[in-house]
């Protein structure tokens, strides 16, 4: 997977839109062209708080086209929720885009997988699919109907929708790798977003599918640049991805913790030891 | 106090310590700023004082299972667990590629044992990319069991005796605030040799999931940083200050122009900033700009006058002998 | 687990310190709750476990100059200095008016000897309105300047063996964090015959003024409490309730059931409340009912099912020895 | 001066309007009729922030009028800046009404001075004053014009006012103090709100006047319910607002400690040893 842009700044972006998806989901445009330029299918920022009291919080890119980029979000503790109070006009700086992204290849048959607030991450490469005219399918599981915001969107960006809800509100009841298991269609290449344990299932039901699978990880990040080595995931250490090093026969382990801002956040799913 | 008009610009805020000139009193905080690169594309490193490096040990170091991070009240739990490839790997793969840094690079060094220390410390510092040497003494040290060398007073000593002896570079001796006294610690050093003293590392503390009943760290335990520690760390420096004569990087917590002050006003010659990294990179040169207004609205051409100027002469008649509580 | 319902209600919140059986495991803590009365009008007094009074001492004490008290991140600092009556006069004017509160009332008991702390302690032990002692071992001992008993575990096994020679009442020992090893503080003070040991009282820190260069407050250092020290006070508990078998009263920034439960997990059998008062009186209550809900989900009948529950036993295959940094 | 009323509680108020009335200057309304019932002139109270995160904030109250109160406050640092951003609807924790607030007495001629702020705690005893017929004359001091907030309502209310600027764009050129040094009209009685240096200079020009002042003091709150003993301010401990403590027979000083949040907030400014 490629390395992350280089072009990656501080955008001072003022926003332009605000709109609250569901209860407890934002979405928030804003003005950043240069941000636009360079990011890809996957990308995150860091969004700086207004107060300038807490860490920066890591959000996907959500949409990007022309000089408007979005983020959207669940409101889940302290800074979220503080993201959450800011209105048309504030301005906001964006550190970005960051991370490897999803790579988007020949593939002609795409299975994407996203689950909750994962949602935000996955706009980007089924635009991108879309767009080298594979068939894209979106597994998109919530909680509940009212949660599974955007749906809408991706059936009008030409993806096939097809959605689980915990609680049976819509579409299958359970979880939607139980859907993605239970598929009649064997996709080329998987890829997903969400919860940690829904991306296990993801790595499972791909493994036994024999269809590789690129997840974009979630875990607590601190710098999100790369610089604490707080948000790693063990992955096997012949992976490119792997970062510098002595190899299992100097240390005796053939494991190694890859950032998950820098190295990731998109990983292959076989090559992950988590 | 003075009658000619100072401009910002002209005020000299550069530090020394030891041997080591900074132009910058900016110090980026061990562990927080990678190898400086990471940054490079959202600061002009050319106005960071210097970059403290990872701390880098002698054998190779997976580091702590995950998670390794816990946001806290004005605040973060860490326990990275010195993740690094070993002296050996470094100097071979990594060092080279510091050159290129537009600024000052200090090496940091950990270690297990006073050997360990000697052994990495010259290592590292016979590189010429490398202009100085953290000794990060607040990790635990393996022959005493939940000890580390910055709570024993005679294990500070040893280790900085031993890796005083392997260079002449600066040598930055970092404290931990986890003692009774950190006043008699930083004695120690710098009776042994240390050229300044890093004040302070972070806090040890804990955090609990209280769904699942467990620890929130793959470690248990972890480090406290941020503003949420900064009270501890200013006092911490105070009394060091009134301890020893060498220069101190003041860190914990450091957000903003105003946190910075109330460092050095407590004693420190230079600062170092971690966490505030994490919130918004822009923070350590706004820091800079800020402390120039600063000291040219009173007038001051260098910030080295406002070090230690914390006055505690209060006057108060109706004072019994003060104390907490 | 459980097949039946429990409703909140039904569920066993007590707990039992030595001697004292407490219908709530809920503290105010000492110096933040005055004698209780100040609170009267604001909280339901009868649906709190007990009200630690502010620290008496032998000596009337005017208490430290102003300013007392600074804000600080997610917390705030305090140098009271134990302003007090002095013993003679407490009992005299103030202890009979105690007899009213419709909740448990513990003493605390602070000195500058040995032999003040017994004496204290006595003469407010033997009054029946006071059904507990708790000492503060945390303020300076003026024998040996800025020591204080708690950084010291043969002064806390004399103050502690002294204080215990005088009354039979239940004896809650208060730690101070601000040691390099609280563990061994704790078996010192377990040893000498307390009952309970209360972790922690606040973090030593200092504030600057940058505008004025001078402390914040009057008595330049003072006792940091509030959310920014939950994480010191959770591995505080975590380690003297694997060091000791006497029950623990956690504080150290508590605010929420969520906050309350990290520190039963970590091995407190009671919890004590202080600066969330001065968010929101209503904060105790709430954090009662918040717990019985929290166990009648997961179909516990008492807390103290849950008291020192949290698992370290993580697997990692990928593990070299762990450590902060 | 009369103690704490015990009919202080906690008020679950909603926020009825919300006035923006200088460049950080903020009025909230909101409707608690229980709290107005007992409210006091001078009497204070503690806001509960909506986060829950930080301590209390004390804040005079302004308005008490059936059953609406309100609050004038000046946005300087995180819970200033967090009430503000409140929004009419919200719900607020009220604590109080707290303190002894002013004595209204039978004198026919009042000088209020009021610095900043400290407006926020004099309309309440000016109104209370212009009702029992005295001659009220407010001495109004702020840095700038667009500070000195609310000075028609004083005048509406009845109240002579006269003004002073810092920065001399309104009325006296300097402080408020001097133009009371200056007046042609010794008053029978002070009362004053406002920065501590103003209060020490009020106190100062009453005893040269031989006037007796009633300063309302602002400290550093932490309880705000006379808990903690963090607020306090030396006065002589013959004083009816001394704490209990053991007379200078017994303990070598003549002075003690009292708390501004429960002993005054309001004191006598000859009783204060500051
Ligand atoms: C690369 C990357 C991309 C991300 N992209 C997005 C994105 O596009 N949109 C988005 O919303 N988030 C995204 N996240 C997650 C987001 O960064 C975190 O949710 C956010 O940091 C939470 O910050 P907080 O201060 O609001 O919550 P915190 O105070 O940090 O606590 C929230 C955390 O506690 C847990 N939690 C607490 N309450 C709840 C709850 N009610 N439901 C579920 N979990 C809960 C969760 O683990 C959550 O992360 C991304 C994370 C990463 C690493
Ligand atoms: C009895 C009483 C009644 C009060 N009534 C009112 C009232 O009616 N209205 C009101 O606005 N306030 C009032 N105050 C003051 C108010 O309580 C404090 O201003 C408030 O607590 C500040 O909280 P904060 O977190 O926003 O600021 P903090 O973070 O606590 O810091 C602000 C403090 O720092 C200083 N400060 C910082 N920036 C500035 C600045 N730009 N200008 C001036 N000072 C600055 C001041 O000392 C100020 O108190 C009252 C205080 C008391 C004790
Ligand atoms: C994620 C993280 C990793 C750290 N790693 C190291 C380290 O390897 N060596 C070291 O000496 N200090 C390390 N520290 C401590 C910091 O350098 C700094 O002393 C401390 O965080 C206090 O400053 P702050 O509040 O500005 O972050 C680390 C801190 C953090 C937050
Ligand atoms: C204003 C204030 C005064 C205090 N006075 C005392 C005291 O007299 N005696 C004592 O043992 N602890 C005292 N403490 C410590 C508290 O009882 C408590 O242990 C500490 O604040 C940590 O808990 P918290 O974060 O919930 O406040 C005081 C704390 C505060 C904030
Ligand atoms: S969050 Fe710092 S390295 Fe990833
Ligand atoms: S603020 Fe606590 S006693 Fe006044």
């Amino acid at each position: 997977m490629p390395i992350v842009s280089p072009l990656a700044t501080i955008h001072n972006a003022i926003v332009t839109d605000r709109r609250v998806l569901a209860p407890g989901v934002v979405l928030l445009g804003f003005d950043a062209p240069d941000l636009v330029a360079v990011t890809r299918p996957g990308s995150f920022v860091m969004v700086v708080p207004p107060s300038g009291e807490s860490a920066a919080t890591a959000l996907g890119v959500y949409e990007a086209d022309g000089r408007r980029a979005s983020i959207l979000f669940f409101v889940v503790g302290k800074r979220t929720e503080e993201l959450s109070r800011i209105s048309e006009g504030e301005k906001i700086g964006v550190v970005g885009p960051l991370g490897n992204g999803f790579t988007i290849g020949s593939e002609r048959d795409v299975a994407i997988v996203a689950g909750g607030v994962g949602i935000a991450s996955v706009l980007l490469p089924a635009q991108a699919y879309v767009r080298t005219g594979a068939r894209v399918r979106l597994y998109y599981g919530a909680r509940t109907t009212e949660l599974l915001v955007e749906r809408e969107r991706f059936a009008h960006e030409g993806c096939e929708v097809l959605v689980a809800t915990d609680d049976g509100s819509l579409g299958h009841a359970g979880y939607v790798t139980s859907l993605l298991a239970q598929t009649d269609r064997r996709p080329d290449v998987i890829l997903a977003c969400g919860p940690t344990p829904m991306l296990r299932a993801v790595a499972s039901v791909a493994s036994d599918m024999h269809v590789p699978a690129q997840l974009s990880l979630e875990e607590t990040f601190a710098c999100g640049v790369g610089g604490c080595w707080g948000c790693v995931v063990p992955i096997v250490n012949t992976s490119a991805q792997a970062p510098s090093f002595p190899p299992a026969e100097r240390n005796g382990s053939d494991v190694v913790y890859a950032r998950v801002c820098k190295e990731g956040s998109v990983f292959w799913a076989h090559e992950l030891r988590w | 106090m003075v009658n000619d008009v100072i401009t910002a610009r002209e005020i000299d805020v550069s530090v020394r310590l030891g041997k080591l000139e900074l132009a910058y009193p900016t110090l980026m905080g061990s562990g927080c700023y990678g190898s400086g690169e990471e940054y490079a594309p959202f600061v002009d490193l050319s106005k960071i004082g210097a970059v403290v490096l990872k701390s880098v040990t002698r054998q190779p170091r997976l580091g702590n299972p995950t998670p390794r991070l816990v946001h806290t009240p004005s605040g973060m739990l860490n326990a990275i667990g010195l993740q690094n490839p070993g002296i050996e790997w470094y100097l071979e793969h990594d060092v080279a590629k510091f050159a290129q840094r537009p600024c000052t690079i200090i090496g940091s060094v950990a270690g297990f044992s006073v050997d360990d220390y000697a052994y990495t410390c010259e290592k590292l510092a016979a590189r010429n990319e490398i202009k100085a040497i953290e000794l990060n003494i607040s990790c635990p040290n393996v022959a005493s069991e939940g000890e580390t060398f910055a709570c024993d007073p005679n294990l500070t000593a040893n280790v900085v005796r031993a890796a005083r002896a392997t260079t002449d570079k600066t040598l930055i001796v970092k404290l931990s605030p986890n003692v009774t006294d950190i006043a008699s610690i930083a004695r120690e050093a710098e009776r042994a040799g240390a050229d300044a003293l890093a004040v302070i590392n972070t806090v040890r503390g804990m955090a609990i999931d209280v769904d699942m009943w467990r620890p929130r760290l793959g470690n248990v335990t972890g480090g406290l940083s941020g503003p949420a520690i900064r009270p501890i760390a200013v006092l911490a420096v105070y009394e060091v200050a009134r301890a020893v004569k060498i220069p101190i990087v003041g860190q914990g917590g450091i957000e903003t122009a105003g946190d910075a002050l109330e460092f050095f006003l407590a004693g420190a010659s230079a600062i170092s900033i971690g966490t505030a990294n994490f919130t918004d990179p822009r923070v350590p040169l706004r820091i800079v700009d800020e402390l120039r207004a600063y000291l040219a609205k009173r007038g001051l051409r260098s910030l080295q006058q406002i070090v230690g100027k914390a006055n505690v002469g209060f006057a108060n008649p109706h004072q019994y002998e003060g104390d907490e509580g």
